[in-house]
């Protein structure tokens, strides 16, 4: 930029010679693109200077949507490669399948409603939009509006009584929904109980398209657009300051409370939005097929669906789409090696549910912790042995004083536990103030010299009569807590307790 | 809303019969207060003494009135009224300064800008919550940002600037940092990567605010506050322009090279203003446009620029250097709260005066001093108004980490102060330091609620009374004496000097007169001249430069190097910026209080007071009446101050530091503890052992002076004194002590001529301290194992040995002896030059320990 | 001579820290031994490493001559049924005791063996006269009552399994002095045979004289000729 | 009356078959804080068990039946030991139980494909006595042994539960699990116990529900979803609830079928249910004592 190169020679010109003064070389400036029409950044870079090496390291704020656009990218270029039928099927059923997982996640996330009725709502909203664009013979598009609304409605429907119901209650519950459900479509004429579901419903494939190839590729690629939808509109609720504050606050209507949101209106109306997007989806899902068969309702696939949300976790959209194209690849990719395959997704299940916390997506995480965790415990282990820090701790500290300050204080607490006797307790309650002997003085210079946060004071409660211990905050503006319920009748007894308590505390440090 | 809250001030601290007062209240939960003017005779409730008395005056204003809520503003900044359609930023400008944040990534400030958060309109340059230097814009309906690629770092000067073209929507952002040897924190030899410039599109467009713009914040408004200043910034700046179209480069070329940049808006040079007689307040424009910003909560000027060379200490030598202004979140001098009474000062007998109000629970007091219409009394009792307002509202006991390292004693709380805590929006005193934990408090003010003039207050740290409330033990004491007195405040004396003290005999002290201006101390130097008699009733007098600001409510501290200090001036900034005058603390400046009163400072301690011990001069002729009525060696071993009239903070008498020769060092204190040490001050070089209990110069004395001129002085030495007058209903030695002093100081008569003694009374003291010290040591001896001494006779040591060694350092007896190394590890001999032997040692340690056997043998003998 | 319970060289602690320090400790068959110290020196934590529900614990403790203890990093609890089943009685300070269920069912949970079970009643009148203010409240859900009858109950409990050693975690707590004494009294009644009771406890003059025994614990371990300079520390409830 | 006498027989014998699932559901939910839904599963087993002995080996009605409750009762040992014994102290256990045993059932099913075939199986006859005639109404003898096998099961059940030591130390562990354990309750034990008994239930169910559910791999659904449901509708863990509640099932299923149509019955019991809940989120047994927390 021609303003910088200016700045920076002007910069670099030196005036006051009388002052020792230089600029530290910068770099180019950097550009931050912005995503069309929106004050986001779409791959925002951030940097920091690393205290310790004294670098400038620039990093993504957020590498996801990086990933995202590759991943999509490879997927629409693989459609267009492969010559496999079966691979292509595959390909459009993990499409529409991860869809209605992402929308099943968010409302286990983020709304935290464990609803096991989600196929309740894709079938449902599927039959529905399919008998009307059969009554209408509106094209098939429509039937994406009709699920969408249908999906509301029921959202609405199964929505409100989970927020007056326990978690565990309203899961069951909603599996007599989906039982409810395929027992309506199944003995209802209008749904074609004698033609076991609807048939010939509108496509978006024109005849002669429907049974060539490329056809199919068509089919698979226009499947992507549900399921791009569904993943914007879960980046949306999730990223938003509401989806985030729902994630952390779950059960805490206190809390919401507090900051005078109506958390439970929001959890129902993210609940509405997604049901209506797992109707969208139904409505698709009836237009991919050109059929609804009740057989959506089934046990067998609500677990399958179950299975893929939970292998690849259920905490992220990346988590549910990664289970759903393992079990989809499993479940309907490798049809050759019989009900094996499924005994296999239930194992899988099974590992997964006992090894790991938040599915197959998150092992890296939980590597991390146990890593953390691991290391963490060597270090107490390590202190409890030298009586210091580890060699690691020290290097991961910026400020090396705190380092050689907490490897003093440890040795000089030992030397300082060795001077609490009896003696000094009984020195101490006779005459908390005044002139002590040199270990009481000790003693007491070292706790006096303490950290302010959670230091000891005394509380008046009334003057003269009634006291109490409380404990600093050490910060500006938040209040001293109070330690425990007792009082002390004089400021000596109330001396001494701080007294207790310091010791105490040294003791056990 | 559940309990009531109040809070009050008066507008005057200093008022005369007639005059017309106001006094500003706020009422939390409650709607009207109950006022009732009352005299206020003593405050300390301790149950040893008399307990809190006031007494009720018949007014006008007594009654129910009508309080609400009334919010303060918080932070230094600065307001430019006029130019608020220049300012706007709906066309392209440029915007630099340079900033030397000393808080980041706490939360977010502004460091220039109109912004306005109640509608998002504006423009800001400000640092974000995480530390990033940012450029904020509002449309009225969302913000929009750009953020620098790195974050600020503390303590260090940039230079940052910004242009906004919102044609091309376009802003770019950039911070270059202007490291020199002595600027900041770091050094240009270790290349730090700081700099970083950001070029970006945004959506957005400024909407132009109405608001004018600000210096170190933004505007919010809200139903219930109104209109005030948010997000306000923590640090420096110096040279803050605004400049039409976008030149970034051309801008950063002249502010670094001093020159005032083409297309000036507004350009504050933050360097003028400077004059022998201080600093302007406001910060000046000297663009075209004149734009002057007016300060608001005292920001501090007179602090080291972004080009500090380290070769001035004063902004008034080399201005340029000089453009650093601190803004600080947590500044407040002035409430500025609308008056809800206002009353005519009533006739009534000079005294401490105050407004009680009260609403259910709630009791809040705002004190204020009325002054004798024309004196007539023979004694004033100057009120140190000045150390009151150094100590307001003091959050050490919370804040400090060494607060009870240095009181010995575990904070006392009540929850009045918890309440302070909580809410610190009345500013803060001279012992705190700011939101930054980097910059003390150099200002404080009157008018705002003080919760330790609240006449019932105690202090947390140590849990006793302290200034106001300690010093109406004086004049509880006062009153019953009967004899006719009046109150004047350090605000008259530093404004009328002598001619205000002339009129009295006597001038009594409060118990810390602690804060002095160089006026006050002339008045009280010519006061004595002239044969003025001072009782000073206190410890740790005369001590801190003060300076005071505008009409007086606001005093100027510095704490400089060389005092015991709760803060630090940093380098360069030690002068005054009311009056130019180097701060710290008088004795630096040449004027230590020993030289007028004949004692000063020595020592600290709160956790215990003690008695004083009659000493050779207080039995010696001419001084019999001031112990009249008084038997016994020992007096004053009571007191609300920790059961003793010695105590506290203790005033030594010291030849060496001026003390004149003719005064008479009547008693000296006992039995103080470990929590007394010598105050820092009188060590160069840091030394063990230096507490009351080994080392005999931290004691406090009771001296006696006369002048020719018919003047005289008499001091107690210890703060505590003052609250160990109204014990037993006033009738103790210590009450007849001062009573007996105050009469005859009173009358016109001349005071009985003194013959001196002994030249150095000190000499005296420290000796019969030593010999009695020598049988305490010796105890010592008996029940140390020495042999602990030859394992390590040149240390580490254990506390006992450590405590003996250092006495026997410090005994000259050891002359007798003399140890001389013939061949260095391996001959040492030892000769004993009163018996005439001498021993041979094979090694250093062996000799020396041979040595200390025998001091330690002849300690005892000694007994 | 050997010991009922012997503790040799016990560290224990939650987390990183460590409360107890290589404690040794052995408790006679037959004798009332009584561990007195401040709160936080490590009374219950030695308590609850007997019955392995710290967090992780090192050493020795043998019962009849039998490993009860041994080195456990981790899974607190794991073993704990098997101890108390094998006649460790702990009389918990806190509300380890079964809310939903009446007094009688409460203290009929402590019976150990199915032999004691058929014999219950009878052993349910001994325990209730040691404990008379249970027994009007024998069908009242525990939930419900005071905490001082809660205690009574979670004592009550201890006493009905044929146990050997009773380990009794601070039995005054949260009782007004006059009850304190009683069931510090009742404790004194029960027949302990072969068996040991321990007690720990904060105040000294409660136990005077009921006691074989009476030994110091300070930071983690027993001092075992501490216990004098105790009495001269009263300590505040 | 004989309308009526023919509801309430129908009434008596889907309440025992319901009762003796949901009994289990409710049992290990409370002591264990594990929602079984392999319970399902345990009774298809159950059944393929007893079809199995009966074709196999002896169509001796006692055989049959011991077949049916061992197969469930050792189905309900692999039960407890994959779903409950190695995660019961890791954080987040009902959700981790809950998706092990959902993939249990995924598995058993289809195993039972795979060994057995898709074909539906018909488990032997067990009561073979005559049938009764009451207020002129024909109780089949498959009627009468029902309702009677299960309430002599079901009220030794409860009298075990409540009475018995085993019982009680059950209980004493739904409570407070340390407090158990100082008296010398082992959880694993307990679990062990608690599960094959509730598996043997299922497993007795199976034999007697074979009149309506056929033994086949996907049978076990619909018992599953109505045990969950009364369980539920007793409100989870509540023992006397869930009896309770099955009677008001059966006899709303049996009202239902007689008076409205049979494929109304799901509907009239789901909205039953709904209706309850909504009005007492704990269900029925949320009136009585002892429910354990859903989260916990």
């Amino acid at each position: 930029m021609a303003f910088w190169t200016r700045f920076e020679k002007l910069m670099s010109k030196r005036k006051f010679k009388s002052i020792r003064q230089t600029f530290v070389r910068s770099r180019r400036p950097l550009h931050q693109w912005r995503q069309v029409r929106s004050d986001r950044h779409a791959f925002a870079r951030r940097a920091y200077v690393n205290p310790r090496t004294l670098r400038r390291e620039r990093e993504f704020v957020d590498e996801r949507t990086f990933w995202w656009a590759v991943a999509l990218v490879l997927f629409a270029l693989l459609t267009v490669v492969v010559d496999n039928r079966t691979a292509l099927n595959v390909m459009g059923i993990f499409a529409i399948y991860a869809a209605i997982n992402i929308m099943w996640a968010l409302v286990m996330g983020s709304a935290g409603v464990f609803s096991l009725g989600t196929l309740a709502i894709v079938g449902t909203s599927g039959f529905i939009a399919g008998r009307v664009a059969l009554e209408t013979g509106l094209p098939w598009y429509v039937m994406l509006v009709v699920g969408a609304v249908t999906g509301a409605v029921m959202g609405v429907v199964i929505g409100v009584p989970a927020q007056r119901l326990d978690g565990m209650y309203y899961a069951l519950l909603t599996l007599g929904v989906v039982e409810v459900a395929r027992t309506f479509f199944k003995q209802s004429r209008g749904f074609g109980s004698a033609s076991g579901g609807l048939i010939s419903l509108p496509t978006y494939l024109s005849k002669d398209q429907m049974f060539s190839i490329d056809g199919l590729r068509i089919r698979v690629l226009v499947a992507l657009v549900p399921f791009v939808l569904v993943l914007v509109l879960y980046r949306v609720l999730e990223g938003r300051r509401l989806g985030l504050l729902l994630r952390t606050t779950r059960d805490s209507e206190a809390y919401g409370d507090a900051i005078g949101v109506d958390l439970v209106r929001i959890r129902l109306s993210l609940f509405v939005i997604s049901s209506s997007a797992l109707g969208m989806v139904g409505g698709f899902f009836a237009a991919y097929n050109r059929s609804m068969a009740p057989s959506v309702f089934d046990m067998g696939l609500l677990l399958l669906m179950f299975a893929m949300v939970v292998v690849g976790g259920v905490g992220s959209a990346e988590g549910v789409v990664i289970g759903t194209a393992l079990v989809v690849f499993v479940h309907n990719g490798l049809i050759s090696i019989g009900p094996i395959r499924i005994i296999g997704i239930g194992v899988v299940v099974v590992l997964t549910a006992l090894f790991t916390k938040g599915g197959l997506y998150g092992i890296p995480g939980q590597y991390r912790r146990w890593r953390d965790k691991h290391k963490s415990e060597r270090i107490a282990a390590a202190s409890q042995r030298q009586g210091d820090l580890t060699s690691e701790e020290a290097a991961l500290t910026d400020d090396k004083d705190l380092v050689a300050v907490a490897r003093f204080n440890d040795r000089y607490r030992w030397q300082l536990r060795e001077l609490v006797t009896e003696a000094v307790v009984a020195e101490h309650q006779a005459r908390p103030v005044g002139r002590h002997s040199p270990e009481l003085d000790r003693l007491l210079n070292y706790f006096r010299k303490g950290e302010l946060a959670d230091k000891y004071a005394v509380m008046t409660v009334e003057p003269f009569s009634t006291y109490r211990v409380v404990a600093l905050s050490g910060v500006r503006g938040i209040p001293p807590r109070e330690v425990d319920e007792k009082v002390y009748g004089s400021l000596d007894d109330a001396y001494h307790a701080v007294f207790l308590r310091r010791i105490h505390d040294l003791m056990e440090s | 809303m559940a309990t009531q809250k109040l809070f009050a001030y008066s507008e005057e601290i200093s008022v005369k019969p007639a005059d017309s007062l106001q006094v500003m209240v706020s009422g939390e939960g409650t709607q009207s207060a109950d006022v009732q003017l009352v005299r206020l005779v003593h405050g300390d409730a301790h149950p040893d003494g008399p307990g809190f008395v006031e007494v009720e005056v018949d007014h006008p204003v007594n009654g129910v009135h009508s309080v609400h809520r009334q919010y303060t503003q918080l932070g230094s900044h600065a307001v430019v009224d006029d130019g608020v359609e220049l300012l706007e930023g709906t066309e392209p400008f440029t915007v630099a300064t340079f900033v030397w944040p000393s808080l980041v990534g706490t939360g977010r400030q502004v460091l220039i800008g109109n912004f306005d958060l109640s509608s998002n309109c504006g423009w800001a340059l400000g640092i974000g919550s995480s530390g990033h230097l940012e450029f904020w814009l509002g449309d009225g309906t969302d913000t929009d940002h750009v953020m620098a690629e790195v974050p600020l770092m503390e303590r260090v000067w940039y230079l940052v600037v910004a242009t906004c073209d919102p044609r091309r929507r376009k802003i770019t952002l950039s911070q270059v940092a202007v490291v020199s040897s002595t600027n900041s924190v770091v050094s240009p030899a270790v290349p730090h990567d700081l700099d970083s410039v950001v070029v970006e599109r945004t959506r957005r467009k400024v909407r132009r605010s109405g608001r004018p713009l600000v210096l170190a914040g933004c505007w919010d408004e809200n139903a219930e506050r109104g209109k005030h200043v948010k997000w306000l910034f923590n640090g420096k700046l110096d040279r803050p322009v605004i400049v039409d179209g976008c030149r970034a480069g051309e801008v950063a070329e002249a502010l670094r090279s001093g020159d005032s940049p083409d297309g000036v808006i507004a350009f504050w040079d933050t360097s003028a203003g400077y004059s022998p007689s201080g600093a302007s307040t406001d910060l000046l424009d000297v663009g075209p446009n004149g734009l002057t910003a007016r300060s608001v909560n005292m920001p501090t000027r007179g602090m080291t620029g972004w080009n500090w060379d380290g070769r001035t200490e004063c902004f008034l030598t080399a201005p340029e250097k000089y453009g650093g202004v601190l803004f600080a979140e947590s500044s407040m001098t002035n409430c500025r709260w609308s008056p809800t009474i206002e009353f005519e000062v009533p006739q009534v007998r000079s005294g401490c005066y105050a407004i009680r109000l009260r609403a259910g629970s709630a009791e809040a007091y705002a004190p204020f001093f009325v002054r004798a219409k024309s004196p007539t009394a023979k004694v004033a009792f100057q009120v140190p108004t000045a150390s009151y307002l150094a100590y307001a509202n003091m959050l050490m006991a919370f804040d400090a980490q060494v607060a009870q390292s240095i009181v010995s004693h575990t904070p006392v709380l009540a929850p009045a102060d918890v309440e302070l805590y909580r809410n610190s929006q009345f500013g803060l005193s001279t012992y705190d330091h700011h939101a930054d934990h980097l910059s003390g408090v150099c200002y404080s003010g009157w008018r705002r609620p003080i919760i330790d003039m609240n006449p019932k207050h105690r202090a947390a740290a140590i849990d006793t009374t302290w200034q106001f409330p300690a010093d109406l033990s004086i004049v509880g004491w006062l009153e019953q004496t009967g004899i006719d007195y009046e109150v004047i405040t350090d605000h008259d004396v530093h404004r009328e000097g002598l001619e205000l003290l002339k009129h009295y005999n006597v001038v009594i002290t409060g118990t810390h007169p602690e804060y002095h201006s160089g006026d006050m101390l002339e008045a009280t130097e010519d006061f004595m001249a002239d044969g003025g008699r001072l009782m000073y009733l206190g410890a740790n007098g005369y001590y801190w430069v003060t300076s005071f600001v505008g009409d007086g409510d606001v005093i100027e501290v510095r704490k400089l190097e060389g005092g015991t200090r709760a803060w630090q001036a940093r380098p360069g900034e030690y002068h005054h910026m009311a009056d130019g005058v180097r701060g710290g603390v008088w004795r630096n400046r040449g004027r230590g209080p020993q030289k007028v009163t004949g004692v000063g400072t020595t020592s600290e301690g709160m956790d215990i007071s003690g008695p004083y011990r009659r000493q050779i001069d207080g039995y010696g002729a001419g001084v019999e009446w001031i112990f009249d009525a008084v038997d016994g060696e020992l007096f004053g071993d009571f007191g609300l101050a920790h059961g003793g009239a010695a105590g506290m903070e203790i005033d030594r008498y010291a030849r060496t530091l001026g003390t004149p020769g003719r005064t008479r060092l009547l008693a000296s204190s006992e039995g103080l503890a470990d929590g007394y040490l010598v105050m820092i001050e009188d060590l160069y070089v840091n030394l063990p052992n230096q507490s009351a209990v080994s080392n005999p110069r931290v004691r406090c004395d009771m001296t006696y002076a006369t002048t020719d001129s018919g003047g005289a002085s008499f001091c107690t030495g210890s703060i505590a004194w003052g609250q160990a007058l109204p014990v037993d209903g006033y009738d103790n030695d210590v009450a007849r002590i001062t009573e007996n002093v105050l009469r005859r100081f009173a009358s016109d008569g001349p005071l009985p001529v003194l013959y001196d003694e002994l030249d150095d009374a000190d000499v005296a003291v420290v000796r019969s301290w030593r010999q009695k010290q020598d049988a305490v040591i010796s105890a010592l001896c008996d029940r140390t194992v020495l042999t602990n001494l030859e394992a390590a006779v040149f240390g580490p040591h254990s506390d006992v040995n450590l405590r003996i060694l250092s006495h026997l350092r410090g005994d000259e007896s050891g002359a007798r002896w003399e140890l001389v190394e013939e061949q260095p590890y391996a001959r040492y001999v030892l000769s004993d030059h009163r018996e005439g032997t001498t021993e041979v040692f094979s090694s250093a340690e062996l000799a020396v320990h041979r040595f200390l056997l025998h001091r330690i043998a002849a300690l005892e003998g000694e007994q | 001579m050997t010991g009922l319970l012997e503790i040799r060289s016990l560290s224990a602690g939650y987390g990183p820290m460590r409360v107890i320090h290589d404690l040794d400790l052995v408790v006679h068959a037959g004798e009332r031994l009584a561990i007195m110290g401040l709160n936080g020196h490590g009374k219950t934590t030695l308590f609850r490493a007997i019955l392995g529900l710290t967090d992780w614990q090192t050493g020795s403790i043998l019962l009849g001559g039998r490993e009860i203890g041994g080195r456990r990093m981790s899974a607190p609890g794991r073993r704990t049924h098997r101890i108390a089943a094998s006649g460790v009685a702990l009389l918990p300070q806190g509300d380890a005791i079964f809310p939903g269920l009446t007094v009688e069912q409460n203290v009929l949970t402590g019976v150990t063996s199915s032999g004691t079970w058929r014999r219950r009643r009878g052993r349910l009148d001994s325990v209730l006269e040691i404990f008379p203010p249970l027994r009007p409240l024998l069908d009242m859900p525990v939930g419900k009552m005071s905490g001082g009858e809660r205690r009574m109950v979670s004592l009550a409990r201890g006493l009905m399994g044929d146990n050997r050693v009773f380990l009794v975690d601070e039995p005054s707590l949260g009782l007004a002095p006059k009850i304190a004494a009683g069931v510090i009294d009742a404790l004194g009644q029960v027949e302990l045979g072969e068996g040991a009771m321990v007690i720990a406890e904060q105040s000294i003059p409660l136990l005077s004289g009921r006691m074989d025994r009476i030994l110091g614990m300070h930071s983690g371990q027993i001092k075992q000729d501490a216990a004098d300079a105790f009495a001269g520390i009263s300590v505040d409830h | 009356m004989e309308t009526l006498v023919a509801v309430l027989v129908s009434t008596l014998s889907l309440a025992a078959g319901y009762g003796l699932l949901a009994i289990g559901i409710s049992l290990t939910w409370s002591s264990l804080g594990l929602l079984n839904l392999a319970h399902g599963i345990t009774f298809g087993f159950a059944g393929y068990g007893a079809w199995w002995f009966g074709t196999e080996v002896s169509a001796n009605p006692v055989g049959v039946v011991i077949a049916g409750v061992v197969t469930g009762a050792f189905t309900g040992l692999v039960v407890v030991a994959v779903a409950f014994l190695p995660i019961k102290r890791q954080e987040n256990f009902p959700v981790r139980s809950l998706t092990i045993t959902l993939a249990l059932n995924l598995v058993g099913t289809q195993i039972l494909l795979r060994v057995f075939g898709p074909k539906a199986k018909n488990i032997p006859s067990v009561f073979t006595f005559d049938s009764i005639n009451l207020f002129g109404t024909v109780i089949l003898p498959d009627r009468t042994g029902m309702i009677v096998t299960a309430a002599v099961v079901l009220l030794a059940t409860l009298i075990w539960f409540r009475r018995s030591r085993s019982g009680l130390r059950v209980r004493a562990l739904m409570q407070n699990p340390e407090g158990a354990a100082l008296v010398g309750v082992s959880l694993n034990r307990t679990a062990v116990v608690v599960m094959m008994v509730s598996g043997a239930l299922a497993g007795l169910s199976a034999v007697l529900l074979q009149e309506i559910f056929f033994a086949s791999p996907y049978s076990w659904s619909t018992p599953l979803i109505k045990g969950l449901v009364i369980a539920l509708l007793g409100g989870l863990g509540s023992i006397p609830g869930a009896l309770l509640a099955a009677l008001v099932l059966g006899a709303t299923e049996a009202g239902t079928a007689r008076f409205v149509g049979g494929q109304y019955v799901l509907y009239t019991q789901f909205a039953l249910v709904v209706g309850v809940l909504l009005a007492r989120p704990r269900g029925i047994g949320g009136l009585l004592d002892e429910v354990r927390e859903a989260d916990e």
